[in-house]
Formats: structure tokens, C-alpha cells, sequence
């Protein structure tokens, strides 16, 4: 979990560092930061063994509703 | 483009978090033989593993005659137990990539080997392309003796096989893994060549092959063994079991002696075609079998003439339709569907019943160096 | 968005590597085992409906010149709710690259090498494909017109060397082929190769004037040759042995003895597939990375290329093994695709013939 | 008199400045100045000095000092000048000043003394059969090996002046009826935009109008060879030509013109392409053998066959390191002796390296530190990078190999392919001018393959290749 943190705050580090360089605005930091941040999500979830599994989701939606 | 900067970054990072699967070529096992025996009693699995001794085979390095071959032997319950049980007793790591051919026992191959199929099957690093043979003699005796003239007994037998397998119209001799898995669900069997070790005691110092008399503690490979559903069913003896291959597995040489005007003749048989056709389906099968001929040895007392090689063709032909009549009628009285009837339109239940003709034609082709065997009178 | 322009030949060659990508190495392994001796049958009608589903995508972008799915969408349902559809269609991409990593992940994880983890191979691919994304459309394109003879000829030398173990007998399993059942439990066909075309979408725009002949022949030819090598797994392995393997092609490569010096050329194919799989990534990954850029106006690709690294990798871990892989294709992949690749589609159209949108207007509008 | 303090000031330290003072005549003296170091002095003697002195004055001279001294030297070199720094600067380039007493004549006058080489044999280019002819560091006589081949009046030389310092000449020369109108545009362009102090070779230039600095891969091409310079104008490409180096820069270059050696167009249609595809063959010789041996050896041995696989084995028996380390230490030190062959007096050179790596790799072998097949591997790698004909593309070979190796050696043949990937996409992105870098192959132009990947005989390139060169 440790290791998938420091990965995390070097990404953003590293991004930063990038993009600070060429002028950009206020949504291609933001858009930067929010996807990181959602694939660190289903990272952690599948580290701490109960992943946020999409595919079982759509799989139950499709065999409910349909 | 700042971000292709990012994106090297961040393959290196991605690439120094070390490597997993690196095994040096000098850490592995070299796995050229592996053999597997059942005790019907325990149900234990008997393994042997022949590893090969790079350095002993290397003559490069001068090294003192060193075994070619070291021989490993496991016993447990079940295969999966092994991967992880050689790492106890071997140094280095087990390695099956290699693996030249396959030896099982007699007793385990009547008992079924599907468990090992699967086995062997699942991963892929288990080569199921490679040859089997089933062995009448103790596999232990087999698996501790040295081969003469192939260093690596498991080359040795896979050269053996390489003579048959020539002869094969698409230089298949199919008496592979893959082969029997391939006529798992099929009424016609696959035959496997025995292995048979004449001696007693294991030629397992390397000093033994210093001796001259090659055949005493050798290997030969004769009679072949009937497999139906992946199990042993019972053996066949060489003859038939190379007719078995040339009514149903396209193999194109047999070599016979004929007897002509009351003297030998050993005639050998060159690119036989079979055609099967069905006279009446499914009651009434006749096979074409057309082969050229080439004499070998000819004792005739006769000079050699046109009538003369009309004869010798004439005697193969009726030889011929003999020794397969003799295989149906063998193949009804056991059971086993060795002409493959069952499989080519044949119906389950009545193919006992089915009317098999064989009809042979055969054309002399080579005659050899002397035109008429030399005469005493 | 980048001015970029394909020509036909490019376009065909991306079809083509696209459709046979990682299906070449799965589907001849279940679709035997569905439809035993009438696996190859099977996919001719597949490649046909893969045919027709161009035609539809075809006339709907033809009606909306030079846009996108997603840009075709927010113009016909307007910002918001055209907004969902396109998030939906990130999110389809998104699906379909992480479950394209999954596959090569695990071949690469069972067949070549056991002890890496899964993730290093996602990651390590991804990053590639992410540098291929922010090369731009006409660089893959480039990559994969440069491929696409060295991708052909090793999957096509192996097979005619294995016409040695060619056996007739393959061909008469006991088996009663009753077409409309097998249709039903073979639908997945249908969907995994052929509906995820429906990417193809975004790159339209780029496409030069052959674009529909180079589109449609690139799914038949794709389609031409999966049958044959599904023809030719039957012939040379069998029904039997073909049914219980998860990836029979690569067993027909590792099994083929050319002479005994060159016995050993599965590494080939699983180069080829590699080369394949990382072409079919990078385009879906643009494919997503484009709808995203194109949704929240963004000019940089790889401000968001890199971070969709981590999703991607991610979401490919979700499934635990191969089998519950291939169970969930089978069960839920058909419905779930026919969402993007037909509903979403005849919906945009039906509501631009309503709307007048696009070139539905009347004739005196249009230029 | 002015004029001259000032430039005395100016210029006045240094040893090798020269001012003589002639009083012609009460009223009117004269000043000569000029560097003696790159100004022939006999020159000097006899076009200035003599006519000065030995001409009695008459009194034309006395009134009318300009038009006297015009009469008297010969009109070709001269030319008047205004303030002092202009005057400087032509001292500076080897001319020397005439400056009146009063100040109001001042004539400067050409007499540099160049010291520079004959024309000799290129050394990087050698080749067997085609002219021995190699530019040299003058522009001037480069201009003059061009003209002599090319006597056409579409061939163009723009002269531009780049460098505030070393203020060096660039010639931009194309064909104007052949080259395209937007490349040539690109490299006007491209070259004005340089603000640099100093230009003292074409790499310089070639780093500032160069598309991806990034890239290990030249994106133009540069030779030595008026003959190679001649071909690549007809075939409609611009040639950057610098002042005081003998290397030209020649663009737009696409990556299969680097396996193009000038000998190509000399030879037989069928020798040529032969070569051409061996120059291939060894390209990927020496990029993929090191990273396929140690994928091989450390991570699928299965991939070898069973008798090469116990060879290999055998031999490695007693190598300490693995595969990779092996390798790496092996290249280094061939790497090393490499640079010490280029570094070693010209007598020596190459022949050091190779035999160095030989003999070094042998004494390995004997210790037992390295296995024989690890060093066929690397003198194999070695001997085909030498194969390409351009050094610059040879260096990227290199840079190439040795990612691969490091690839190969982290993850196998997994992360040998993931390299591939990422230097196709790479390469396959580049542009030179406009031009896309791997033009006849990644855009299928199937002409264009006539003149790269084969050579096809002469009368079937009846028209110009350069249709391939317009960027779409």
C-alpha cells in the first residue's frame, strides 16, 4: 500500500514538473490530478482485496434488467 | 512534446522493478528422459528424470569421462507433487523443455494413463509433442543404464524412433502425446512401441558402455502395445504392428521374406498406398493395396527371368493378403478395431460383422546389382 | 484535434490488425468447443453481421461529416446528455483496453513467462502504448501499415508447415449441428471482435475519401482469415484436443518440428502477438484518450494518456483468471456490446432524422 | 587621423598588427595597416608598397589623394569604407587599410593569405570506386567542386552570415527547378532563426534547425564528398555548406538513406542493391543480437536447440556473472577500445580496437570470466555497426543496441518487443522538414522504393526521385 502511495505522489510530482513547463490551464491539471487520483482509487481497492469490480457490476445490471 | 519526456520516465520506472522469470542457462535441469512407473499396490507414482550433465557431455573441456546423464527418481502420489518435490534433490532447476521422450510402464499403461496426459497437457512447457514408449522391462533398470553410441539415452531412443519415422508419408510417427489425445474419443487404437531392456542388471556406470558387446546391455524396441480410450489393452507383436501402421497410419515400408520355387526371397516393400473403399456400406470393406517392390537377398536357384519376378510378385501379393487377413481376424477375436472400421463408417455395434476383402497388387521396381543369382549346377 | 489524415491502405491495415488482435489466439479455443467440426461456419456469419455493423456506423457518419462519435453525439442529444453517451463511450474504450492488457497479460503470464505478475506486463505495455497515444493517430497507423506484412507471414509460414498433420477424420466428430442454438451460445463471436469496430468511430474523421471500401474489406479480409485459421486449428489438432486448449494456436506453433534444428518457434508468434496487441492497445487507448480530449476540449493528449495508465491498468486486473475471463464473455459480452455498437448508434440516428441534425436537413440547407 | 587611433586603440595590443606610416609628401602621409599573421605579405610588397613608393608624386596626388591611390592599385580587391568598426572588421579578415593623412581616403584592400589543406581523399567516406575528391575547410574551393560538377545556372548558393562572433559564411544551395519551393522556405527560415555567438562547424547548425532534438536518430545527413553533395542536389534536396569545416549538411533525409553510401550509385545495379540489403541485415544485426542472446540465454532457454542449448551451457559453466552483466561488460569494453582506436594517432586507428577487442576477449575467455559465444556475440555486434556508411547514424545504432540490451536484460523477449514498439512509434513520428522519416515504407509510396530499398539500373530512374520528397 506504501509502495502504491509513493508511486502516486512521484507521479503527480513528476506531472507537475511537466506541466507546470508548458502553459496550461486550470482543467488539464484538473483532468491530470482527477484521473490519477481514480486509478489510484481502483488501485487501492484491488491492494486491500475487495476490488471495485466494474465487470461484476455490469454483469448483475445486464442479468437484472435485461 | 514535454509529456513524451514523462512517458520515458515512466517506462524506466515501470522496467527496474528487477526480474522475475531469469533462469541462467547454466542454473537449469536439463531434462532429456523422463519415465513413470504406478505401484499398483500403494498407488504411488514412481518418476525417473534424466538430467543432463552439460559439462560431462561437452568434450571440448576434456573433462575426465564424466556421466553424460544423471538419473533422478521421485515417489508420490500425484504428478503436480514433483514440479516442487525435484527441487528438493536436484541443485539446479527443473527444466522440461527438452524433454526427448517419454518411457511408461507396462503395468501403469494397462491401468490408463489419461492422469498423465493431462498432466503433461496443462502447461505448455511440457512438450506433448514428444515420443512415448512403454517399457516391459523394470523402469528402474531402464532409466540407470547408459546407451551406447548416443551418450544421451533419451536421444538414443528418439533416434530409434527416427529410423520408423522416415518412412511415414508426412514423417509423422504417431506415437506421441498429442496422438493418443487425439484418439482419446476414437474406436481405432494407437500402438506404442515397447521398449525392452536384454539383461538383467542396469548398465549404470559410465565405464559400462567401455564394453564391446553393445546388444547385452542394450535396449531394443520391438513388439508394439494396443492403447484404446488411453489405456493399455493388450500387445502386438512386430509384424502386425507394422501392418497396423500401414492400413492406418500411411506408413509406406515393410520388408518380408516370400518363399519362391522353395527358396527365400526377402523382399522389401517400398511407398505402399492403401485405399479403403466400401463395397457395401457398412457391411462389406475392401482395402487396395499397392506396393513396389525391391529384392533384397535372393536364394532362387533360378535364373532371374521376367516369369521369374512375376512369381516372386505374385507369392508377396498372396503373403501379404495372408498376414492381413490374419490381423482382421486377430483384431475380431480380441476386440480391438485395429483396421478402423468403426471410425471410417463402420456402426458400433455390428462391426465384428463386416466382411473385410484385402486385395494386393505389387510391381517389381529394383532388382539390385546381380542380374540372376549365382549357380552351383 | 490533430489534423492528422490516413490513407486507405492505412485504414485497412488497422481494421485488419484490430479485428484479428488478441481473438485470433482465444476464439478458436471456445468456439470449437461450442461448436465442435462448425467452429469456422460459425464465424462466416459472424464476419458478415461484423459487416453489416460497418454499413450502419458507416451511414451514420457520413451523415455527420468529419465528427466523432462522441462530437456526433453531444450534437445530436445536445451538451448534457450527449455528454453521458460520450462518458459511456470512455468508459466502453476504457473496457475494451483493459480487457484486450487482461488477455495478453495472461498469455504472456501462462504460456512464456510464470513467475511476473500480471501488473508489471500491464504497466509496462501501457506506458508504451501511452508514448504511442501522444505520438498521435498517424504514427500507429504508420507503425501498423509498417507491421502488417511481418505480422502475416509468421502466422501464415507455421500453419502451411503444419499442413503435415492435416487429418480428414478431424472433420467427422459425432456431432448434429443444429444452426440457431449454436448461433445462441456462440454469440460472443459476434460481438468480441466485430462490435468493439465500432472505435473505428473516432478516427472517421481522419480517414481520407476510400474510407468505407478500406473499412468493410478490412473487416472481410479479417474476417477471411480468422475462419481459415480456425479452419485450419480443427484440421490440424482436431476437434478433440482443440476444445480443451484455452490457446490452440499457440500450441499448433509450439508443436511444429520444421527439422528437429528448428523445433522450438512459439517465441515467433508470441513476438507477433505482442507486436498485434500492442498496435490494437494503442488504438483503443487513442480511441479513449480522444474522447476525453474531445469532451472536456483539451488540446494536450498526454496530459490525460498518462494518467489513464493507471485505470487501464487497473481495471485489468479486475478479473481473477482466465476462466472467470472467458465466463463473463460468455454470458454478459453480447448484450453489453450491442449497447454501444447498435443501440447508441440507431438512437443517434433516429433522433438526427428527427431533429434535422447534420445531413438530414432538407436540401436547400445542405451545401 | 582619427580614424587610425581609434583603430590603433583598438587592435593595437595584439603582436601581429602592422601600421606603416609613408610621408609621401609634406602634406600628405599615408598609413598602411594590417594583420601580418593572415595577410600574405608579399602581396603586400608588391601590389601596395611598390606602386606607392616608386610613384613620383605629381599633382594630381597632392589634391586628390583617393582617386591617385584607385589609379595606382588594381581595382579588383579594393573598396572604400566609412567608421572605424567597419574597417576593423575588414582587418580582421585579412585586408589591408589605406588611410590618408587627412583622413578622407580610406581604401582597404584584399590580400589574405589562406593557409588552408589540398583537396585530399575524404577519410570517413572512403570508397572504392567513384572520384577521390573531399570538400575542404575553405567554402570558397567547396563552392568551386560543386560548380566544377555542376554547371548548371538553377544551381543557387544563398550566402548567410551566422554567428555575432565568429560571424562564419553558411551557403544555402539547392536547385531551384528541382528542390521544393516549402523545404527550401523551411530552411531559410529555419537558419535566420539562429542567434548564436559562435559557428565553427556544421554540427552546430545542424543542432539548432534539426525538427526532434531528442531523437538519437540524425535527421540530416552529412558527408564530405562533392560527388554525394552533386546526387543529393538532383535529387531535389537542400545542402547547408559551412565555412571553415569540410562537412556539408544535406536534408530533407528519410532513415533508409543512411544505408545509401555514395558508392551505391557507382556500382552495378545488382551489387548495389545487394550491399544495400547486407547494410540492412547488418543494422539489425547489431541491434538485435546482443538483447536476443540475453533473452535467449536468461529467460527462454527453451527457444534454443537441445545440442546448442548443452553447448552453451557447458561453456557457461564457469562464468561467474549472468547473462546480462556478461554482455554489458563486454560491450563497455569494446566501447572503450573503440574510442581509444579513434583517439590514437591516425597510424593506428581502427585496426587497434579490433584487435584489441580479439585478443582481450580471448584473454576473457581463457579466465573464465566470459563465454566464447559472448564474445562472437559482441565482435559480431561490433563488426556490423561499422558496416553503416554515416557515422552519425552509427552512433545511433549504437545508442539503440544498447537500450535493447538493457530491455532484454530486464523482462526477456517481453520487454525486447515493448523497446521495438516504442523506437518504430519513435522513428515513425519524426519528421526532417516536413519529409516523414521513414517515407517509401510506413506512407507506402511503392515509386519511391526504386531508389531505396533497391537500386534498380540506371534507365529505369528516367524521372526525378525527388517527387518523393514533397511533404503532403
Amino acid at each position: 500500500m506504501t509502495l502504491l502511495i509513493l508511486l502516486y505522489i512521484f507521479f503527480h510530482i513528476g506531472g507537475f514538473w511537466i506541466l507546470r513547463a508548458s502553459p496550461s490551464q486550470k482543467k488539464e491539471m484538473g483532468l491530470f490530478f482527477g484521473l490519477t487520483t481514480l486509478g489510484a482509487v481502483l488501485w487501492g481497492s484491488i491492494i486491500l482485496r475487495h476490488p471495485l469490480d466494474v465487470n461484476k457490476a455490469i454483469g448483475w445490471m445486464l442479468s437484472h434488467w435485461l | 512534446m514535454k509529456a513524451s519526456r514523462l512517458g520515458v520516465v515512466l517506462t524506466l520506472l515501470a522496467l527496474c522493478t528487477g526480474c522475475w522469470d531469469i533462469k541462467d542457462i547454466n542454473t537449469l535441469a536439463i531434462v532429456s528422459l523422463a519415465g513413470v512407473d504406478k505401484d499398483p499396490k500403494s498407488g504411488d507414482f514412481l518418476a525417473y528424470y534424466q538430467v543432463m550433465n552439460p559439462t560431462g557431455l561437452s568434450t571440448r573441456t576434456g573433462s575426465s569421462a564424466k556421466a553424460a546423464v544423471y538419473t533422478f527418481n521421485f515417489k508420490d502420489f500425484s504428478h503436480g507433487r514433483f514440479t516442487e518435490k525435484t527441487g528438493r534433490a536436484m541443485p539446479r532447476l527443473f527444466f522440461t523443455a527438452h524433454l526427448q521422450s517419454y518411457i511408461i510402464s507396462e503395468r501403469y499403461a494397462r491401468e490408463g494413463i489419461l492422469d498423465l496426459i493431462n498432466y503433461v497437457e496443462l502447461n505448455p512447457e511440457r512438450r506433448s509433442n514428444l515420443i512415448i514408449f512403454v517399457s516391459d522391462s523394470p523402469l528402474d533398470v531402464i532409466m540407470n543404464s547408459f546407451t551406447p553410441l548416443d551418450r544421451v539415452p533419451g536421444r538414443f531412443m528418439r533416434s530409434l524412433s527416427n529410423h520408423y519415422q522416415r518412412n511415414f508419408r508426412m514423417n509423422i510417427y504417431p506415437i506421441r502425446f498429442k496422438d493418443l489425445e487425439k484418439d482419446l474419443k476414437r474406436q481405432t487404437p494407437t500402438v506404442i512401441p515397447i521398449i525392452h531392456y536384454n539383461g538383467v542388471k542396469a548398465a549404470s556406470k559410465s565405464d559400462e558402455i567401455e564394453k564391446i558387446n553393445a546388444t547385452q546391455n542394450g535396449l531394443t524396441f520391438a513388439e508394439g502395445a494396443v492403447f484404446i480410450h488411453a489405456r493399455m489393452v493388450g500387445r502386438l507383436d512386430d509384424k502386425s504392428k507394422v501392418l497396423f501402421y500401414i492400413l492406418n497410419k500411411k506408413y509406406r515400408r515393410l520388408t518380408e521374406t516370400i518363399t519362391v520355387n522353395g527358396s527365400y526371397v526377402d523382399v522389401e516393400a517400398q511407398n505402399i498406398q492403401v485405399q479403403r473403399k466400401w463395397i457395401a456400406p457398412g457391411s462389406h470393406l475392401s482395402f487396395d493395396i499397392h506396393a513396389d517392390l525391391r529384392i533384397i537377398n535372393n536364394q532362387q536357384k533360378r535364373k532371374m527371368t521376367l516369369q521369374n519376378l512375376q512369381q516372386i510378385e505374385a507369392s508377396f501379393n498372396k503373403m501379404l493378403e495372408a498376414k492381413a487377413e490374419a490381423l482382421e481376424q486377430m483384431s475380431k477375436d480380441k476386440g480391438w478395431d485395429l483396421l478402423g472400421i468403426q471410425d471410417h463408417g463402420g456402426n458400433e455395434d455390428s462391426w465384428r460383422q463386416t466382411k473385410v476383402t484385402f486385395h494386393v497388387t505389387s510391381t517389381m521396381t529394383t532388382t539390385g546389382n546381380t542380374s540372376t543369382p549365382y549357380l552351383l549346377e | 484535434m490533430e489534423q492528422a489524415n490516413l490513407s486507405g491502405w492505412q485504414l485497412f491495415n488497422l481494421t485488419l490488425v484490430f479485428i484479428i488482435g488478441t481473438s485470433f489466439i482465444l476464439l478458436p479455443g471456445s468456439l470449437i468447443a461450442d461448436a465442435k467440426q462448425y467452429g469456422w461456419l460459425v464465424f462466416i456469419w459472424a464476419f458478415l453481421y461484423g459487416i453489416i455493423l460497418g454499413g450502419l456506423w458507416l451511414y451514420l457518419s457520413s451523415k455527420f461529416p468529419g465528427l466523432s462519435i462522441v462530437q456526433i453525439a453531444v450534437q445530436v442529444l445536445g451538451k448534457w446528455a450527449g455528454g453521458f453517451v460520450s462518458l459511456l463511450y470512455v468508459l466502453f474504450f476504457i473496457q475494451i483496453a483493459s480487457w484486450v492488457t487482461r488477455n495478453m497479460s495472461d498469455f504472456m503470464h501462462i504460456n512464456v513467462m510464470p513467475r511476473t505478475p500480471l501488473s508489471v506486463f500491464n504497466i509496462m505495455i501501457l506506458a508504451v502504448c501511452a508514448y504511442a497515444v501522444v505520438k498521435g493517430i498517424e504514427s500507429i497507423a504508420m507503425v501498423c501499415e509498417l507491421l502488417s506484412l511481418l505480422l502475416t507471414l509468421p502466422f501464415w509460414i507455421p500453419f502451411s508447415i503444419m499442413i503435415q498433420e492435416w487429418d480428414w477424420q478431424n472433420f467427422n466428430v459425432p456431432y448434429v449441428f443444429h444452426p440457431w442454438e449454436t448461433f445462441l451460445n456462440t454469440r460472443y463471436a459476434l460481438a468480441f471482435p466485430f462490435m468493439e469496430t465500432v472505435s473505428f468511430m473516432m478516427i472517421f474523421p481522419f480517414a481520407g475519401r476510400r474510407l468505407n471500401l478500406a473499412f468493410l474489406s478490412g473487416i472481410g479480409f479479417a474476417g477471411i482469415n480468422l475462419t481459415l485459421s480456425i479452419l485450419f486449428t480443427i484440421g490440424v489438432l482436431g476437434v478433440e484436443r482443440a476444445s480443451h486448449l484455452i490457446y490452440p494456436i499457440f500450441i499448433i506453433f509450439r508443436e511444429m518440428e520444421f527439422t528437429n534444428f528448428i523445433e522450438h518457434l512459439e517465441s515467433v508468434l508470441s513476438i507477433n502477438i505482442l507486436l498485434i496487441v500492442c498496435i490494437k492497445l494503442s488504438l483503443l487507448f487513442y480511441c479513449a484518450v480522444l474522447a476525453i480530449c474531445q469532451l472536456f476540449e483539451v488540446k494536450e493528449r498526454g496530459v490525460v494518456a498518462y494518467p489513464l495508465i493507471w485505470i487501464i491498468s487497473a481495471y485489468a486486473l479486475f478479473f481473477k483468471n482466465i476462466v472467470e475471463n472467458v465466463n463473463w464473455v460468455k454470458m454478459y459480452l453480447f448484450n453489453y456490446y450491442a449497447l454501444y455498437a447498435i443501440v447508441i448508434p440507431a438512437v443517434l440516428i433516429i433522433c438526427a432524422r428527427m431533429r434535422k441534425k447534420g445531413r438530414f436537413r432538407k436540401r436547400e440547407t445542405a451545401t | 587621423m582619427l580614424i587610425v587611433h581609434q583603430i590603433m586603440e583598438r587592435l593595437g595590443h595584439s603582436p601581429d598588427f602592422v601600421c606603416h606610416e609613408f610621408a609621401l609628401s609634406p602634406d600628405l602621409g599615408l598609413f598602411c595597416i594590417y594583420i601580418s599573421s593572415i595577410v600574405s605579405t608579399e602581396h603586400a610588397n608588391e601590389f601596395i608598397f611598390k606602386p606607392i613608393l616608386e610613384q613620383n608624386l605629381d599633382a594630381r596626388a597632392l589634391h586628390d589623394p583617393k582617386s591617385w591611390l584607385e589609379s595606382l592599385i588594381p581595382k579588383a580587391q579594393t573598396d572604400a569604407f566609412k567608421e572605424a568598426t567597419e574597417g576593423i572588421q575588414r582587418l580582421l579578415e585579412g585586408q589591408c587599410l589605406l588611410i590618408s593623412s587627412s583622413g578622407d581616403c580610406r581604401l582597404s584592400y584584399d590580400i589574405a593569405k589562406g593557409q588552408n589543406r589540398s583537396v585530399s581523399e575524404p577519410t570517413t567516406e572512403a570508397s572504392i570506386r567513384g572520384p577521390r575528391e573531399g570538400f575542404v575547410e575553405d567554402i570558397a574551393r567547396n563552392v568551386a567542386l560543386i560548380r566544377k560538377r555542376l554547371k548548371s545556372e538553377h544551381l543557387i548558393f544563398e550566402q548567410l552570415i551566422i554567428g555575432t562572433e565568429t560571424k562564419t559564411k553558411v551557403y544555402l544551395t539547392y536547385i531551384d527547378n528541382i528542390a521544393q519551393v516549402k523545404v527550401v522556405e523551411e530552411f531559410r527560415r529555419r537558419l535566420n532563426s539562429i542567434h548564436a555567438d559562435s559557428i565553427l562547424e556544421s554540427s552546430y547548425i545542424e543542432e539548432w534547425i534539426q525538427d526532434n532534438t531528442w531523437s538519437p536518430f540524425p535527421q540530416l545527413l552529412f558527408t564530405e564528398r562533392p560527388d554525394s553533395v552533386v546526387a543529393k542536389l538532383m535529387e531535389g534536396q537542400v545542402v547547408v555548406m559551412t565555412d571553415g569545416t569540410p562537412i556539408a549538411l544535406v536534408g530533407p533525409v528519410t532513415f533508409f538513406q543512411f544505408f545509401n553510401s555514395p558508392e551505391d550509385y557507382y556500382q552495378r545495379a545488382d551489387i548495389a542493391t545487394l550491399s544495400r540489403w547486407l547494410r540492412f541485415f547488418a543494422f539489425l544485426l547489431s541491434i538485435f543480437v546482443p538483447a536476443l542472446y540475453i533473452a535467449v540465454v536468461s529467460y527462454h532457454p527453451e527457444l534454443l536447440p537441445n545440442s546448442l542449448l548443452i553447448s552453451l551451457a557447458a561453456q557457461r559453466e564457469e562464468v561467474p556473472f549472468p547473462a546480462f552483466f556478461e554482455a554489458a561488460i563486454m560491450m563497455v569494453t569494446f566501447e572503450i577500445l573503440r574510442e581509444a582506436g579513434l583517439r590514437m594517432p591516425r597510424i593506428a586507428g581502427q585496426s587497434i580496437s579490433i584487435v584489441g577487442a580479439l585478443v582481450l576477449g580471448e584473454a576473457a575467455v581463457e579466465a573464465g570470466l566470459v563465454s566464447a559465444a559472448m564474445v562472437i556475440v559482441v565482435s559480431l555486434t561490433a563488426i556490423s555497426n561499422f558496416v553503416s556508411p554515416n557515422y552519425g547514424f552509427g552512433i545511433a545504432q549504437r545508442i539503440i543496441q544498447f537500450a535493447f540490451m538493457i530491455l532484454a536484460g530486464l523482462m526477456g523477449l517481453f520487454g525486447l518487443m515493448c523497446g521495438v514498439f516504442f523506437v518504430l512509434i519513435h522513428l515513425v513520428s519524426l519528421r526532417s522538414f516536413g519529409v516523414k522519416y521513414f517515407t517509401p515504407l510506413a506512407p507506402l509510396v511503392l515509386s519511391a522504393w526504386r531508389d531505396t530499398l533497391f537500386r534498380v539500373p540506371r534507365y529505369k530512374m528516367k524521372r526525378f526521385p525527388h517527387r518523393r520528397m514533397q511533404n503532403k
